[in-house]
Parts: structure tokens; C-alpha cells; sequence
């Protein structure tokens, strides 16, 4: 049997393989030939360990696997040695797309253009080619339109550990108050059919 | 009007060009001046058809579209007043609703986009590696067709991602060319080559930089200028050379 | 100035990210604007501290270039990630090895190797033990180098009735705001020669 920093150091040596692709729990579970809950404990205690050593890396979680990834107060020094892994940042009509595609999934490319305004064939070609964003199925009935939804590497693009984590949409405002409204008029309708 | 404020690729479209008019002239959303902001808006399509761009065909529907709302808006109010006497419950339904819920709707998906550019700067800044080549531990005794995780989206993502590791080999020192000419850095050179020419310049004197990469740097800065109304550019009749100059109060005034 | 614990963690990270090309001295030496006597300090510092700690990596040193590895006594954890049932079957070797076999074949080793950039015999091995590859025919004259395509064991576990149902690869780099830039140029320069 392994001890605790044995452990860890194989934990650490499987981050590192795994690079940009990072490892879930259940793989270092079965590697290990532990519990989830322990992969758990073990994975929290050397995440604190890299945060209170000094530490060239940090562990982060990333579209629900574990990355070993450098700093972003390192960033300027890894400037002036590699080009940015996001240095080709996406267009202002990507991102209004993707954000769309992000919040309404699945959705269709008609669906997409009704909220932009402007035809979107481009910037949906342009994201699928990126793997940000992936046909998830079609729609029922003739047509049969492409329904997209968002992929793994949209996650890790953003920095995001799942949908779940997105920012909550701006709201419309006004919109409570037109809701709350409309509730009254259909209880008060829904009385005066009873009555 | 002689000053053509040249705005190009800067709108993601007519609701795009819509909001930003809207927000320049500080009115609410859900009480648009639409004679103004219609006038504003055939203005820009003006500007682009006297630069020869291309309009898109969405930008002249929108335009169809208010025009059509505006003269609705003229229709004398007291002839459907009579009509609706006896429908005084019915209310009067506002003909720039639609266009409205369109604009907010449109907003918020703007707004998200916004903050993904933010979460995208900041990982952006955290690197990781290429994952190790894994096949040395494959052992190699398996003959048997076997059941494989991996989809065909797998497939082109690893392609992508190599694609990716291309791009961002460790430079070679003469690679990092392109990093010395960054846009904010051009942005900044064309404001201080404004103030020495006491706030204007020819649109063509600023492009004296020979390479191609750096001529695309030079006219994106100037977009990204005119976007953040640092700049102005002006044009006095059709292909006169324009010229820049500092996004002043004056600038309007003359 | 950055203290002594702050700079090995820049190398750290600098080693991390330098992946298998590794880094040299001068490199460390340039991106920290330090000397390189400093340098070999700051180094054999760190490989001590690894060595002392039980760790995942290891820093080996080769004709003065320096990398972080994992380390030989892990690999049977290595092996047991990768046979995992539950871990991608596929490395990311593999797939990528895959994808340009798939869109390229028929294709020797030579060219996969050119495309990737890095030597490609195991994963081609591991693919042709998968009957996802398989040896197709023979280059003319002399060498006779082994042209490689792909089995329809690769179209049944694709899902594919035949190779054109293969979706578009991705492209290289969106270049939309590039070559829009590109004509509007144009036109302005035909607008002035023109007065």
C-alpha cells in the first residue's frame, strides 16, 4: 500500500502527462486503485500545497478535469518566450455568437440570426473549426436544422469548470415588472372564467 | 452634414449600430426618439455607401423597418381614438414594441459576450502542456478490434489541438516580431502623432510602415480609435483623402 | 526586483511550459534579465529541493538544456492510465496520428511525422494494433516506404458509411478580420490612385 505522499507524487506526475487535457477523478481513482473520496482528499491537499508553497504551477479545474497550469502572475514572463496560447482571441461577432450558442443550447443557426440580427454562418463556421462549439443534433420534422451546443474546449477557453459556472445573463430589467403584470391579469382572468 | 463619421466594420449589425446610437444619445430604450435615431441611422448607411462598402442587406431591412415604424408614429392618434371608443380596455399598442424587444434581447447576449472576452483575457494568461505522448506505456500485445472512447469529434479536436501546439512553438527568437507591434501600442503611437500635429492628420500619413502585417495593425488601431471615440475621421466629399483628428468637443462645432 | 523564491518559481514555470524541447540557460537568463552564473545557482537549487521532496517530476539536465520529466518508477501508473477502460483509449498521440491518417492517406510515416513534428512510430503501432490503421501499400522506388490508411473498423466505429462523410477538418487561423481589413485597403488605395 501507497502512503499519503507517495500518493500525491504520482498524482502530480499524472497532472503533468496529462498536460492541456487534463485527468478527472475517476482516472486517478482506478490508476490509484483508491475511492473517489479519497482521490478527492488527496487532490485538495496537494492543490493547497501548491497554493501556500511558492510555486512556479497551480492545480485548477477546467471544463471537470484537473489541469496543471502556470500562473497568471507569471504571465509576462512566459510573454517573451512563447506566443500566447490565446493570442488569436476570438472576433467580436464569435463571441456574440458563441454567448448566444452558451445560454440557448441547443440552438439552431436561424434561432442564432433572429437574436443577432445578421446573418451568423460565418462566425458558427468559424467556432465549430475552433471546437468551441459543436453540432449536439437536429431538429425534428422537415429540415431537420442543426441544432449547436457548446463543447469541452469551450469550458477551457473561458477558464469555466462547467455550464454550470457561466455568469448569470444580464437581466431585462424591466422585466419582473411586466411579468408580475402579466401573472395578474391571467389569475384575473382565470377568476372570471370560474365565476 | 459634412463630417462623415467613418464607423465600418465597428457594428456586429443593424442592432448593433441601433444600440450604439441609442447610447450615444443618452435616451431611454424603452422610449426611443425614433425620428432622431432613424435619421442618425440612415446617416451611417449614407457613410458607408459613400466609402463603397458593402451594405448588408440587414442593414437596409432595418432601415426599412423604422421607417416604416416612424410613419406609423405620425399616424394622427385622434382617427383611432374614435375607432376604439368602444375598446376602451384595448391598449394602444406602442408600434416600436417589437423593435424594442429585439434591441433588449440583443443587449444581454452583447453583455454576456462581453464577459466571456473578459474570462477569455484571464485564462489567457494561465499556460499549461501538451499532454506526453502516452504510446510508450501502450502495450502492445492487443490484436482484437476493441472497443474504442473516442469519437470523431475527438479526432478533429486532437487535430486542432495540434494545430494549436504549431502555433505556439517556443519562438526562434526572429519570431517575435509580431509581439513588438502590438495594436495598443500603435493606438497610442497615432494619439501621440496627433498631439504633435496639433489634433489632425492625413489618414494616409499614417501609414508610412511598409509591411503588410503592420499596416493591418496601423488601420485596426485606427478602428479601435474610432470605437473608443478617441478619434474622429472625416472625409469633406467623396474620395478626398480623410483626415484624423482628435475626438474633441470642437470637432463639432465648426 | 524579484527575490530568490519568486525566480525559481518563474523557472519552474519555465520548464513546465518548455514541455519536451526543454530550455537552456541563456533562455532563463533572458526572460529573468539575471546572469548566468545566477542562473546555475537558481537551477541546481531547485533540482535539490525536487530531489529532496517527494514529487511527481524530476528536472534532468541534457547538453545544457533542461526539462521536467516524470519519473521512471511511476511509469507502471502510466501504463495502468492508459489501459484504463475508463481513460481516453486513444492518447492524444494517437488521435492526432488518426486524424491526418484519416484526412491524408494514403500517408508514410515520413509525412505524419512532418505534419506532427515529433516521431510517430508508436502511435502508428498502437493505432494498427487498434485495426484503426492498417498498411495500404508501398511508396515506388527505392525505400519502399509503408503507405498507411485507415480500415473500416475505422468507419464503424466512427459511425461513417465512407470516408467523404468525414466532417471538415479545422482551419488554420480565422483570417475574416484580416482579409476584410485586407479589401478595405484595397478599395481605399484604388479611391486614391484614382484623384
Amino acid at each position: 500500500m501507497l502512503n499519503e505522499m507517495e500518493m500525491k507524487a504520482i498524482i502530480e506526475g499524472l497532472l503533468f502527462i496529462s498536460g492541456e487535457e487534463g485527468i478527472d477523478e475517476k482516472q486517478i481513482a482506478d490508476v490509484l486503485e483508491i475511492d473517489i473520496v479519497m482521490v478527492k482528499e488527496l487532490l485538495s491537499n496537494l492543490i493547497e500545497q501548491y497554493r501556500s508553497e511558492t510555486r512556479g504551477m497551480q492545480i485548477v479545474e477546467l471544463a471537470g478535469v484537473y489541469q496543471l497550469t502556470t500562473k497568471q502572475e507569471h504571465a509576462p514572463y512566459f510573454k517573451r518566450l512563447i506566443n500566447s496560447p490565446n493570442s488569436a482571441t476570438l472576433s467580436q461577432a464569435a463571441l456574440e455568437t458563441l454567448a448566444i450558442v452558451a445560454y440557448k443550447q441547443p440552438i439552431t443557426r436561424a434561432e442564432i440570426e433572429e437574436i443577432r440580427g445578421v446573418k451568423s454562418e460565418r462566425p458558427i463556421q468559424s467556432l465549430v473549426s475552433k471546437v468551441l462549439v459543436k453540432e449536439v443534433g437536429r431538429v425534428e420534422g422537415t429540415g431537420r436544422a442543426i441544432l449547436y451546443g457548446t463543447t469541452n474546449d469551450f469550458l477551457d477557453h473561458f477558464g469555466l469548470k462547467s455550464l454550470r459556472e457561466l455568469p448569470p445573463l444580464p437581466e431585462k430589467e424591466d422585466d419582473t415588472a411586466l411579468e408580475e403584470a402579466d401573472l395578474f391579469f391571467q389569475r384575473l382572468q382565470e377568476n372570471l372564467v370560474e365565476n | 452634414m459634412d463630417i462623415y463619421n467613418v464607423k465600418l466594420d465597428a457594428f456586429e449589425g443593424p442592432l448593433d449600430l441601433l444600440l450604439h446610437l441609442i447610447t450615444k444619445a443618452e435616451v431611454d430604450i424603452y422610449d426611443i426618439p425614433l425620428a432622431k435615431i432613424t435619421d442618425q441611422y440612415m446617416n451611417y448607411i449614407h457613410t458607408m455607401q459613400i466609402l463603397e462598402l458593402d451594405v448588408a442587406s440587414e442593414y437596409l431591412v432595418m432601415a426599412a423597418t423604422l421607417l416604416a415604424i416612424k410613419s406609423k408614429m405620425l399616424l394622427p392618434k385622434q382617427e383611432e381614438e374614435l375607432f376604439n371608443d368602444e375598446h376602451d380596455f384595448v391598449e394602444e399598442e406602442d408600434p416600436r414594441e417589437e423593435l424594442m424587444n429585439r434591441l433588449i434581447e440583443y443587449r444581454r447576449y452583447k453583455g454576456a459576450a462581453e464577459t466571456l472576452k473578459e474570462k477569455e483575457k484571464e485564462r489567457g494568461l494561465i499556460y499549461s502542456r501538451t499532454p506526453s505522448d502516452l504510446s510508450p506505456y501502450v502495450e502492445e500485445v492487443k490484436q482484437e478490434p476493441q472497443k474504442i472512447n473516442a469519437s470523431i469529434y475527438d479526432m478533429i479536436d486532437a487535430f486542432n489541438q495540434l494545430l494549436k501546439r504549431k502555433q505556439q512553438k517556443i519562438p526562434r527568437k526572429t519570431k517575435i516580431n509580431r509581439e513588438d507591434f502590438p495594436i495598443e501600442k500603435r493606438m497610442e503611437e497615432i494619439i501621440e502623432q496627433l498631439n504633435q500635429m496639433n489634433g489632425k492628420t492625413s489618414f494616409y500619413q499614417l501609414f508610412h510602415y511598409q509591411e503588410r502585417g503592420q499596416l493591418i495593425v496601423t488601420f485596426l488601431a485606427v478602428l479601435e480609435l474610432m470605437k473608443a471615440q478617441k478619434i474622429i475621421c472625416k472625409q469633406n466629399n467623396n474620395f478626398s483623402d480623410i483626415s484624423v483628428c482628435r475626438w474633441e468637443e470642437e470637432t463639432f462645432v465648426k
